[in-house]
């Protein structure tokens, strides 16, 4: 049933001295650009670099879901069209993602914050999504196992329900996406470190690797929390990101239990049901730079506090395992995806803070067309860089900038 | 019509047994069954002043000494001074009615901003143990010392009065008036396995005009270094 | 059974029951046991069914290192029961079956691992994509080991401790407890920590000679006595370390006694050096069938019987590599038991003192010998043994296999404190190359096993760690350097995985039924890392966290891939170590929450309370959330509001003047005495963060307020913002010690002209003045004639503690006209129809100042103030594609918009901030942010609200405010 | 990791005691001349240095005193000066 035990992204390619285009960072944004480039622009003489292993960084270290309730117009699509991917990548990549949309409850503990998720959920039904609003008793029937007790430090007042939301198995869609393009040709090399990229006359011309030189027209820095500082360091390019650590963990395997990925603002927590069984939790960030990756003591005492709270019988249950991976923020929660400016042939894709995962193969995608034709698709317009210095931020989350990055 | 009262954001569940009238605070001198400690009292109706100046040094606050090193505090006759940093310390008028607040723009009366409760007996510091990360039985430092962090998750200031046998001793902490509810069920219930319960002022007096006058502390080698160190406050 | 009731080692007490409920019958235990050896001491084997296969599992360790024996008790799922004290009464039951343990109709799934290759659900039951969900379903259903109730409510205390240490020493055995006593002899405070309920570690249940005079349990049992004599030292027992973070951060958590008044609790230890005395656990031997019940560890073999009084077979077999194996079967021979064969994997480097202890005794003895297969369903009935090499093998009847490859360092602490290890092929140890600042090691861990030798090393390293927190030792740590130098050093390690065998059924990992045929398919595959061979085949992952195939996975992929010459690299240990409670993690969890000091009078009358942000506040006084009666008085009566969580602030000093200016958006300086100044502050985007007003006191003196939601920031962010100018000011946050009552309505003057000691004639106290006075003579007061909810209306401000009698005292004067109580959400209709805007309801974070229409309060020309925001107003002055905040009404009057709707053409244009029904105007009114070209006057807005099923709601842009334009009724 | 800040007033302290306060950039430009790009420059943008770098903090849970230490993102150790060792 099985057959031979092949490798799944082929044997290890040979580093070759000149690619039509160099994607550095093999998370997943740099792999699904990958693929997409040589599936459907049919540029498969690709380099994909990374420094560690395939999905060792943010496509390893993420809340593994999914959705496409965001707030402004000028994302709910982009999300939506990543949403409406994963199954039909499955079937494209012959590799179960494990989608279980099993819908998203974004708990809200005020008057004033369910007014605020109803602009969200009109944002979204305006889209045709799925998204409404919930009074407590209606949460307490579709998830029983939130506490809408008053007594507690925010007292739960509804949600927005999210139901095409869910989780994805994050590892399986770097599997996936390696193999995809693997198969198309695209080179995947691991254990491979770029360390310069050049440029002539405003042009990228090459990209340096521990590994040898490699001539190529086209660079795309998708390296996640690690590409404002490389771009900052190879280009002289200062970008608005802070390099933050955000952790998660998970407690031991549980029979089935909680059926929806639970949210809330106000604890800085979400939980859901992996489907090994695990409570998978997490959320907020740890509120300065750092490139560690370390977990903190602070954080999981935090983390049990507030599920204490609106998941009350998970004090019966243990924490098994916490990690931290890096989380690139920008000042108005949304990414950076900008080409050709202020040097041809450069692309960057980052600053997706913690919404990297959701939205990696319909970026990828779209990236992968303005890659391939230079020219930026409506789609990833929104995102340029410039936006920043014309004071228009995106308005993805709705809380005041401050000078730092935790407001 | 009734007599105007002010009232102290803390209200114990216990019988008052002595109260005294002053400046219209009622002030609980003793409850009924205080038991043998640890107690907490609460000290909210206590006059403190801010006093901040760019040059502290030329202050002399009812004619004492300020101590000239951020932590440091003095209690010397019946009030404690507590140094906050190079700009700002917290006078409070612990054992005795303050004066009039001094006309010299650099105070503010801020009796009403915070909470302030007193903390001692037996197991009072274990009791904190469970509050807060601070340190607040440091043999390195001599009492009364100040500590300016998180009690109960809150931001407070927090003097070791008395370090005494194991984690006996005692303590003073002020955090915002509006928290004053919190703090306290926190405390009782940190307190609960020692026996903790509230006293009236009384039992507070007799612990603390046992402390006062004797030398404060100036020695926080650590903090010193830094102060002379950095540029920037 | 019958248990080992004399043995001096024994940490039971016999004489005391304790019972547990299992499968509807009682047990009896004794004081001591832990759940599970109670459950064995009355002939259980089988305690739990496992993850995948649902392969029976039993008793394999006794310190919780796999799920073999978690169970649910008293319904709390995944209770590693091995090393859970049993209490009275409790109810255990197995988990992740269908039957029970013994008998599970899952048990077929034994046979098809063959269609559970790693990795296999990657690749299987998407085709078709129907199949998923109800694959999926099935997924769900099988995973998991326990069960909880969504219902389910922990009882018990739960609790947390900070505490405070010189030297913190994980780990209790001789090593530890020898570092403790040394780093106390500075004075220095101690802290002691172990894992099990007692002192002595591997010493603890040994009967061999630690010199002539004692045995090893004799020693612990002398140390353990002298550590808690020792008042500088604190000793925290039962007590598991979870964490370690940088700068010697520990943390850990305690398992109550049953004298505790707690049953758990989290320790956060802040330590300035540490010592790592965690010793080692057992490394597993893979073959196959090698998780059979009846197979078990050297130490939980011997345990069983020293420890607990439980003779663990009758006929047993040993396939070991290390020295405390041979010691293990000729005690338990001592014991009782009857062994077959004793197997070692070792061609030579025996103790001969065992060897020719197991020749006294007649127990046959196998060198370079190995168990290769067990053989028997439930339980072991024989066990195929071979040599290393497999060319020769022989069976043996028994009942028990106790089987170990060899030892491993428990390194969890020290790789969570960053240090970086290395394969030691000496030891065979992961061992630290380098160890983090202020940390050391000591005993058995480093690979040492002669009992004075590991004294020696944790003596060392606990006078080290006395020299990190200043003291001077060297002297004393030279003199224990040259007394361990001279003892014998770490002994050698065996290296042996896994017997000869395919590995179909030898398991490298219990808790996700991972097999050697796994990695293998694993790394064929392409997944050619530890790390990335965890991730694929989850070994590793489950309740053990890591505990059975933490050695052993390196291990093997640098022996499968011996042919690249790769070096076995650990796999990342991640905390917590040992799996914790959420409850245990939550400790005390107090909610705190500021509340005014009206708070119980609000509550008395009626008042609805909600938290917004730090505070509770009122925000209804009736059932009635359109607040109709609350507004309707406020514009015919008179209102009382509690707006105490106001921030309020003075500033005072030579330079107060020059940051007010940086802050404020305003012209600070043209702030005149008795008058109240409406400004606001902006961030460097331009957008508003904060609005209040201003007072000037006296001379670079000024009381100024913010919103609730500001006020914890206030003081941090004026000082941010003029960090580099060096300005001479100070701050002083009055937010608590002030409370504010707003008395709004055209009654207002009347009721307030009953108690106030003032005149408050317009003329005398007009509209936007500022006066000081006093109520009833003895209530100091600041009072602000400001217009928030649009009527006459007074702000006052009071000492926190007078405030309940001033209210009294204003309620009281106003009844005769008609004053009652309003809230938060009548304030927030009732200033709508005035069109006042509230921050962060009709802003947010992309609209600045001129958006919402705020434009005149910006001075533009005090361009040395640096002004925060001024910069970005300027730059985006001319910029048409922004928001604009715009006033509308309903087409129908009767019908609001809800909050937060859109506003739509073919794509969306804005959103209502706020709307509410009118009872004022009766009209539905609300204000909006749009797309600045939809924001003319007389504009229609098409409204998309929440399931409006494609009918919009219509509005129209109209002049504000909709109330009062004029401004008499404020000023009146 | 536990990051642990040196606060002046009150000596090393857990690092959750404080508020970040971004990455030194010197002293506010004036306003005469600014564009833009420099404005946003100065606001917006960061080194997102791999390494030793010169920050502000403030210690919002004690003194609330602002102030700069030098600190490796690398490590998240403070370190005493910029040239230091990693």
């Amino acid at each position: 049933m099985f057959g031979r035990f092949k490798p799944l992204w082929g044997k290890k390619p040979q580093l070759k001295s000149s690619y039509d285009a160099v994607i550095i960072g093999g998370g997943l944004h740099g792999l699904a650009t990958a693929y997409f480039l040589a599936k459907e622009h049919g540029m498969n003489n690709i380099a994909i670099l990374e420094k560690r292993y395939i999905g060792f960084g943010g496509a390893g270290r993420n809340t593994a879901i999914v959705r496409a309730n965001q707030r402004t117009q000028e994302n709910v699509p982009l999300y939506k069209e990543a949403l409406d991917l994963w199954p039909i990548l499955t079937k494209e990549l012959d590799y179960n993602l494990m989608f279980n949309n099993c819908g998203n409850l974004n708990l809200m503990h005020s008057e004033a914050a369910m007014n605020t998720a109803r602009m969200n959920v009109c944002t979204a039904q305006f889209h045709g999504i799925k998204s409404h609003l919930l009074d407590a008793k209606q949460l307490k029937e579709l998830e029983p196992a939130i506490n809408i007790s008053p007594d507690i430090t925010y007292p739960i007042h509804g949600a927005m329900f999210h139901p095409p939301g869910g989780v994805v198995r994050h590892d399986a869609v770097v599997w996936g996406l390696a193999k995809g393009a693997a198969r198309y040709g695209v080179h995947i090399h691991q254990q491979t470190e770029a360390t310069a990229i050049h440029t002539k006359n405003g042009k990228i011309t090459g990209v340096d690797t521990n590994r040898g030189r490699i001539h190529t027209p086209r660079v795309l820095v998708s390296a996640g929390g690690y590409s404002a500082g490389m771009i900052n360091k190879m280009l002289g390019i200062r970008l608005p990101i802070s390099v933050l650590t955000i952790q998660a963990m998970v407690t031991q395997p549980l029979k089935p239990v909680l059926n929806h990925v639970v949210s809330s603002g106000m604890y800085h927590a979400y939980a859901n049901q992996t489907l090994k069984g695990e409570i998978a939790t997490g959320a907020h960030m740890d509120p300065w730079p750092n490139y560690t990756t370390l977990t903190t003591a602070h954080y999981i005492k935090h983390q049990a506090e507030a599920l204490s709270d609106f998941l009350p019988f998970l004090r019966g249950v243990k924490f098994m395992r916490t990690w931290a991976g890096l989380a690139d923020m920008t000042p108005d929660m949304a990414p950076i995806i900008d080409g050709n400016d202020p040097i041809d042939g450069f692309y960057m894709n980052c600053g997706w803070g913690y919404f990297g995962f959701k939205s990696c193969t319909a970026t990828g995608r779209y990236l992968a067309k303005f890659m391939a034709g230079g020219q930026c698709p409506d789609m990833l317009k929104p995102f340029t860089l410039r936006r920043y210095e014309k004071h228009r931020l995106m308005g993805e989350t709705a809380a005041l900038v401050s000078y730092s990055a935790d407001n | 019509m009734k007599e105007i009262q002010r009232q102290s954001p803390v209200q114990f569940k216990a019988d008052a047994q002595k109260i005294a009238m002053r400046d219209n605070w009622p002030v609980v001198l003793e409850y009924s069954n205080e038991g043998r400690g640890p107690f907490v009292v609460d000290l909210t109706h206590k006059a403190k002043w801010d006093l901040q100046d760019k040059n502290l040094a030329t202050h002399k606050p009812l004619g004492l000494d300020i101590p000239t090193l951020p932590g440091a505090c003095a209690f010397q006759k019946s009030v404690l001074i507590n140094r906050l940093n190079r700009t700002q310390c917290a006078i409070w008028h612990l054992l005795a009615d303050a004066p009039a607040l001094p006309g010299e723009p650099g105070y503010t009366d801020v009796t009403e901003s915070t909470v302030l409760l007193a903390l001692f007996g037996p197991n009072a510091l274990a009791i904190a143990e469970k509050l807060t990360a601070l340190d607040l039985m440091d043999p390195q430092k001599q009492t009364p010392f100040l500590l300016q962090g998180p009690f109960s998750h809150l931001p407070c200031q927090v003097v070791t009065l008395e370090r005494g046998h194991g984690f006996d001793g005692g303590l003073l902490l002020t955090c915002s008036r509006g928290y004053a509810r919190s703090m306290v069920h926190a405390i009782l219930d940190a307190g609960a396995e020692f026996g903790l319960r509230p006293a009236g002022e009384q039992r507070f007096s007799a612990w603390a005009s046992g402390l006062s006058g004797k030398p404060g502390s100036a020695q926080a080698p650590s903090v010193m270094h830094l102060v002379t160190t950095r540029e920037n406050l | 059974m019958n248990r080992l009731t004399k043995l001096p080692t024994l940490r039971i007490d016999p004489s005391e029951n304790r019972s547990l409920q299992y499968k509807g019958q009682t047990y009896q235990g004794v004081a001591g046991d832990t759940v599970a050896t109670a459950l064995y001491a009355n002939g259980v084997r089988v305690f739990a069914r496992s993850l995948k296969y649902h392969r029976p599992r039993g008793l394999y360790s006794l310190d919780g290192e796999c799920s073999n024996t978690c169970m649910q008790v008293d319904d709390i799922p995944n209770v590693r029961t091995e090393n859970t004290l049993l209490k009275n009464g409790m109810q255990v039951k197995d988990q992740n079956v269908k039957g029970s343990a013994e008998f599970d109709w899952m048990g077929f799934m034994d046979k098809l691992d063959c269609l559970m290759p790693a990795g296999f659900y990657y690749r299987t039951m998407h085709k078709p994509a129907s199949l998923w969900p109800i694959a999926m379903k099935q997924v769900r259903n099988a995973a998991g080991l326990g069960k909880i109730a969504p219902d389910f409510r922990m009882k018990g205390d739960y609790t947390e401790i900070y505490p405070r240490a010189a030297v913190c020493v994980i780990g209790g055995g001789a090593a530890g407890m020898t570092a403790a006593l040394a780093a106390a002899e500075s004075g220095l405070r101690v802290v002691l920590l172990d894992a099990r309920p007692w002192l002595g570690g591997c010493f603890d249940y040994r009967v061999s000679a630690y010199d002539q005079e004692k045995a090893l349990y004799q020693r612990a049992r002398e140390l353990a006595k002298a550590v808690e004599a020792t008042p500088n030292i604190r000793v925290f027992k039962h007590t598991a370390v979870v964490g370690v973070y940088n700068n010697n951060l520990i943390t850990a958590f305690q398992v109550g006694g049953e004298s505790d008044s707690f049953n758990e609790r989290y320790l956060e230890i802040r330590a300035t050096s540490v010592v790592v005395a965690t010793g080692c656990i057992e490394r597993p031997l893979l073959f196959e069938n090698n998780e059979r019940p009846g197979i078990m560890q050297v130490g939980c073999a011997h345990r069983l019987a020293r420890t607990y009084g439980l003779l663990p077979g009758n006929q047993a077999v040993f396939s070991i590599g290390h020295d405390l194996g041979l010691e293990a079967a000729a005690d338990l021979f001592d014991l009782g038991l009857q062994i077959a064969c004793v197997a070692d994997i070792r061609a030579d480097g025996q103790d001969p003192q065992l060897l020719l202890a197991l020749t006294k005794r007649n127990i046959p003895f196998l060198r370079g010998w190995v168990a290769c297969e067990a053989h028997g369903s439930r339980q072991v009935e024989k066990v195929t043994l071979s040599t290393i090499d497999g060319s020769a093998k022989r069976q043996f009847g028994c009942d028990l296999l106790v089987a170990s490859a060899g030892l491993t360092p428990i390194t969890g602490p020290l790789t969570l404190a960053q240090a970086k290890l290395k394969y030691d092929m000496h030891t065979g140890y992961f061992l630290p190359v380098d160890l983090p600042a202020k940390t050391h090691i000591a005993g058995r861990l480093t690979g040492l096993q002669h009992a004075l030798a590991i004294e020696a090393s944790g003596r060392l390293a606990g006078l080290n760690a006395a020299a990190d927190c200043g003291f001077d030792t060297a002297k004393s740590a030279a003199e224990a350097g040259q007394q361990l130098n001279a003892l014998p050093g770490p002994e050698r390690g065996t290296r042996l995985v896994s017997a000869p065998v395919k590995g179909r059924k030898s398991f490298i990992c219990f808790d996700e039924d991972t097999t050697l045929k796994n990695i293998k398919q694993a790394i064929e595959m392409g997944f050619d890392v530890p790390e990335l061979i965890k991730r694929f085949t989850s070994a590793g992952t489950g309740p053990g966290q890591g505990g059975i195939p933490g050695h052993n996975l390196p291990l093997l992929v640098s022996e499968y891939q011996a042919r690249t010459g790769a070096k076995p690299i650990p796999t990342t240990v991640r905390p917590p170590l040992v799996p914790t409670f959420i409850a245990t993690y939550a400790g005390a969890n107090h909610d705190m929450c500021k509340r005014t000091p009206l708070h119980d009078l609000q509550k008395k009358a009626g008042g609805v309370f909600r938290r917004m942000g730090v505070w509770r506040r009122a925000r209804y006084f009736s059932e009635d959330f359109s607040c109709r009666e609350e507004i309707l008085n406020v514009r015919n009566n008179v209102g009382l509001l509690d707006a105490s969580t106001l921030g309020k602030f003075r500033i005072h000093g030579p330079d107060a003047l020059k940051a007010l200016q940086r802050v404020y958006v305003s012209n600070m300086a043209k702030v005149a005495e008795g008058r109240v100044k409406y400004s606001a502050m902006c961030n460097d985007d331009g957008c508003v963060i904060d609005d209040g007003v201003v007072v000037k006191l006296a001379e670079n003196d000024y009381y100024f307020t913010t919103s609730t939601g500001r006020a914890g920031e206030t003081v941090e962010w004026i000082r941010f913002h003029t960090r580099y100018d060096g300005w001479d000011f100070h701050l002083v946050n009055l937010t608590d010690a002030m409370g504010v009552i707003n008395i709004s309505g055209p009654n207002a003057c009347k009721v307030l002209a009953k108690v106030a000691d003032t005149d408050l004639a317009n003329e005398a106290f007009p509209f936007s003045s500022y006066r000081e006075f006093t109520i009833r003579k003895k209530i100091p007061v600041r009072a602000m004639r400001l217009g928030f909810v649009g009527e006459l209306s007074y702000e006052l401000h009071a000492d926190a503690s007078y405030m309940p009698a001033l209210w009294q005292i204003i309620e009281e004067a106003g009844q005769e006209f008609g004053i009652r109580n309003f809230g938060v959400e009548a304030q927030n209709v009732l200033r709508l129809e005035k069109c006042h805007i509230i921050l962060g309801q009709e802003s947010e974070q992309r609209t600045n100042l001129l958006d919402l229409g705020l434009g005149f309060l910006w001075h533009r020309n005090k361009p040395d103030a640096k002004t925060v925001g001024a910069v970005a107003l300027r730059q985006t002055e001319k910029d048409p594609g922004r928001f604009r905040l715009v006033g509308f009404k309903m087409e129908d009057p009767q019908r609001p918009p809800r909050d937060g709707s859109i506003i739509v053409d073919q794509r969306i244009r804005g959103y209502v901030c706020t709307a509410r029904k009118s009872f004022t105007l009766n009209e539905s009114v609300g204000l909006a942010l749009v797309d600045a070209e939809l924001a003319a006057l007389g504009t229609r807005l098409e409204i998309f609200e929440d399931e409006c099923n494609g009918k919009r709601l219509d509005a129209r842009i109209v002049p504000m405010p909709f109330y009062d334009p004029q401004g008499e009724r404020m000023k009146m | 990791m536990a990051l642990t800040i040196s606060c002046p007033n009150c000596g090393k302290r857990n690092g959750y005691e404080f508020r970040y306060g971004g990455e030194d950039k010197g002293p506010r430009p004036a306003e005469e001349g600014l564009t833009p790009q420099s404005w946003c420059d100065y606001v917006h943008m960061n080194n997102c240095v791999a390494g030793i770098q010169k920050e502000w903090w403030c210690h919002k849970n004690g003194c609330g005193a602002w102030f700069t230490i030098f600190r490796n993102t690398l490590t998240n150790l403070e370190v005493e000066e910029p040239e230091a060792k990693l």
